[in-house]
Parts: structure tokens; C-alpha cells; sequence
């Protein structure tokens, strides 16, 4: 299961997309809308993304995942639109014989997700402010005003 | 020939929107598009090293070429879920 | 959250014992029970705990990751009790405002579980034949027969 | 002085018991109620190597002295999950 969804993301999606009887170990990941960011407070985050093309991306990561650990079963889901304080953005799940590469592969999806996923993130600041951003750094911080 | 242009998140701001066609020259790469949006906002060029493009959900570069019916998008830097 | 169960854990126990606002990652671990074990059918297992040396030892890998990582939201429950194949075994949840760190401190949660925790494992065989296994291999497989 | 012993998994199995009382002079030690479980059934001896002691929910070994009232428990290799 690769999707990019508008609905609350509860995490059981992507951990029943991956059940399986031969695998003991099922890795989770989620990411959650933080109430700061670098101690900046943040009032809400939007997400948009390119989802056709997202769902491709996240299908070859799980490809590629497939290649490095012979594991197959892999899911995630990214939601857009606004996000409130403490909802989920992202899950990714990982079931595997063992435990550590499961540990591995799913660290793996999401490090190459951020990479190659097209998925943007809006940070509106608590004081009003709105940015659009990218993991380490404000991107287009200092926009030209369009006249 | 007849292309879809598609801008996200900062692209879509600055061009103030999210999607276009465009009528391009036989023989047009992804390049004609930047060339055509940098006559529209100059400024538009100077982010044009942080970005990547895509053809048809696949990333391109400069000199990929079209064909009728593409999909082409301009990919600002992403970033999934959080800063986590 | 340290917990000793004989209830089905769903997941959610641990994950809400660790929700933060300022906790951006949360990394899940599911152990669930296996159709199998390097082959060989399992019918079903049941799991043994000392309960209260349990969750004590499980409070004491949580205080090592404070001080390793500096992340204090870790939830451990595991199941004790007959548990069929497909069912979750135990469950780890870290949150903490990075995920690199949040997938090793749960690694790390999970290793430490093994070799501390005293809780055991006997697996019931689909031919009818039960042992008490260590993860590596079969402990006392040839355990001399009372008398 | 009365001393609580638990058995867990195969130690439990072999000693057809999960826990006793066990009634110990002074001055005994982990290693006292390990002798004892010995004459009971000396094969168990095979298998102290493997095992590890608790008293009152702290790892000890062969020569921690015991209090009355003390929790000891006989604790055989663990493990925690399934073989992931």
C-alpha cells in the first residue's frame, strides 16, 4: 500500500497493508505535526503533493527495499491538506523475518521518502506567518514579492 | 505539440497556479518550459538550481524531450512527513 | 508504560503512553507470534514472566536511553499467556524529536529486552511436540526426563 | 530465616513447583538454595551455568547474602517476543 491520503492516518492501514504470518517483526513509523519547530510555535502545518508521481516513488522505494533485505512487505501513506498539532503526516511499516532489518529498511523508507517523494510541507507559525519548507532549512525564505 | 505543465507548493505560489497546458514546438525539451516561465518571472530562474523536473511521474532533467501528451511538473525540494 | 499483560495489545497502549506535542518521530516495534520458526510449524506459544522483575527491568532500559539519547517517552507491554500465530507478543514505542535517534533507542529498547527481561517463551509445535526456546536456539532441548 | 524461591519455564517444569518458602539459617547465601535444589535433583546442577539468580528483583549471583524475608528467583536464559 502506497498512498497519499486526505483522511487521518490511524496506522492500522499500513500495519494490516503488511501483515503476514511469516513475519515476526513489524517496524512502524510515524510522523507527527510537532508544536515547535527549532522552538518556533507552530499553529498548524499543510501538506500538498504530487500524488500520482508519490505513489510511483514510494512503490520503487519499496522496490529498492525489496533488493537490500529480500523484503517485501512494505506500506506507507502520507497525508496532505492542514494538520493539527499531534496528528500523523506519515506511516511507513516494515514486517520481516528480523527484527533488525526490519529496523533498517524502515529507517531506510523514510530517509529515501524524504529524498525522492514529492511532498511539501507549509509551516504556519503560531504567530501568523507561513512558510513553505524543507527538512533542515526554510526554503524560499526570502520570496520577491509578486507584483 | 500540446504538454500539461503541473506547479506544487512554491512553484504554484509564484506562478499563482497549480497547472497549465502548453503549446510547445516539436523538438521542445524541458528546458523550452523554463525558458517560457523565466519570460513570464524573471525571478523564477534564480531557484531553477534547487529544483527538480519531472516527465511523466519520472524526474528529468534539462534536456529530456517531449512528446504529445506529457506530464511535466516542477519539483520544488521536498520533504515528507515532519522534520523528524 | 511497563507492562506485564495477559490482554491483546493493539498497539495503541504504548503509543499513547509516548505521544508528545514536542515529539515529532514515533518508532513502533511489534513482535508477533510466527506461523513458524526456521521451518518447522508452530501451532501456538505461551508465554512466562516474572512480572514484577519485568517491568522493573524494562523501567531500567528506559533510564539507559534517557541517558544515551536523551529520550524519555518509552512504553513496553509484552503478553504473557497462550498467544495463536499472528498475535503481537510485545510492543515498544519511542517518541523523540528526531527519528534517527527514535529508531535506535527502540532497537536498542528491544535487545536490551531480550537479554534482561525475564519473561520465556515455550513454543508448541504443529506435531504436538513443546519446548522452552531462547531466541538462538532450543534451550534445554534434551532436558533429562523426571522421574 | 524464610526466604521466598520462584521458579520460571523450565526450571519450574523440572522442579514440578513455582515457587516455596524455604526456611535458612543465617548468614546463607543464593549458592545455600542452589545446593539445596541439588540434592532435591542433582541434574538441575547441569544447568546453573545458563541460569542467572534474582533476589528481590535484582540479578545476584551465587554468593549474594540473603535477609529474611528476601524474594529469590531462579531465572533461566530469557527472552523476550518472538525469535525477530
Amino acid at each position: 500500500m502506497f498512498k497519499i491520503t486526505t483522511e487521518v492516518i490511524t496506522g492500522a492501514e499500513v500495519r494490516e497493508a503488511v501483515a503476514a504470518p511469516d513475519a515476526g517483526a513489524v517496524v512502524l513509523f510515524f510522523g507527527t505535526v510537532r508544536n515547535n519547530t527549532d522552538g518556533r510555535p507552530t499553529k498548524y502545518l499543510e501538506y500538498e503533493a504530487y500524488p500520482p508521481m508519490a505513489e510511483k516513488k514510494m512503490e520503487e522505494i519499496a522496490e529498492e527495499i525489496s533488493e537490500k533485505w529480500g523484503i517485501h512487505r512494505v506500506a506507507m501513506i502520507h497525508r496532505v491538506g492542514r494538520l493539527e498539532i499531534g496528528e500523523v503526516s506519515v506511516a511507513v511499516a516494515v514486517a520481516s523475518p528480523h527484527r533488525k532489518d526490519g529496523f533498517e529498511a524502515c529507517q531506510y523508507a523514510m530517509n529515501r521518502l524524504k529524498q525522492i517523494v514529492p511532498i511539501w510541507k507549509r509551516e504556519v507559525w503560531a504567530d501568523g506567518e507561513a512558510e513553505w519548507v524543507k527538512p533542515d532549512a526554510v526554503f524560499f525564505e526570502n520570496l520577491p514579492e509578486r507584483t | 505539440m500540446k504538454v500539461t505543465v503541473k506547479y506544487f507548493a512554491v512553484c504554484h505560489e509564484m506562478l499563482d497556479r497549480s497547472e497549465e497546458e502548453m503549446q510547445l514546438p516539436e523538438g521542445a525539451t524541458v528546458q523550452t518550459i523554463l525558458k517560457r516561465l523565466e519570460e513570464e518571472w524573471p525571478e523564477i530562474a534564480e531557484f531553477y538550481e534547487v529544483m527538480q523536473m519531472s516527465v511523466n511521474w519520472e524526474y528529468a532533467t534539462e534536456n529530456t524531450e517531449l512528446t504529445e501528451g506529457d506530464e511535466v511538473a516542477l519539483i520544488p525540494p521536498v520533504t515528507g512527513g515532519n522534520n523528524v
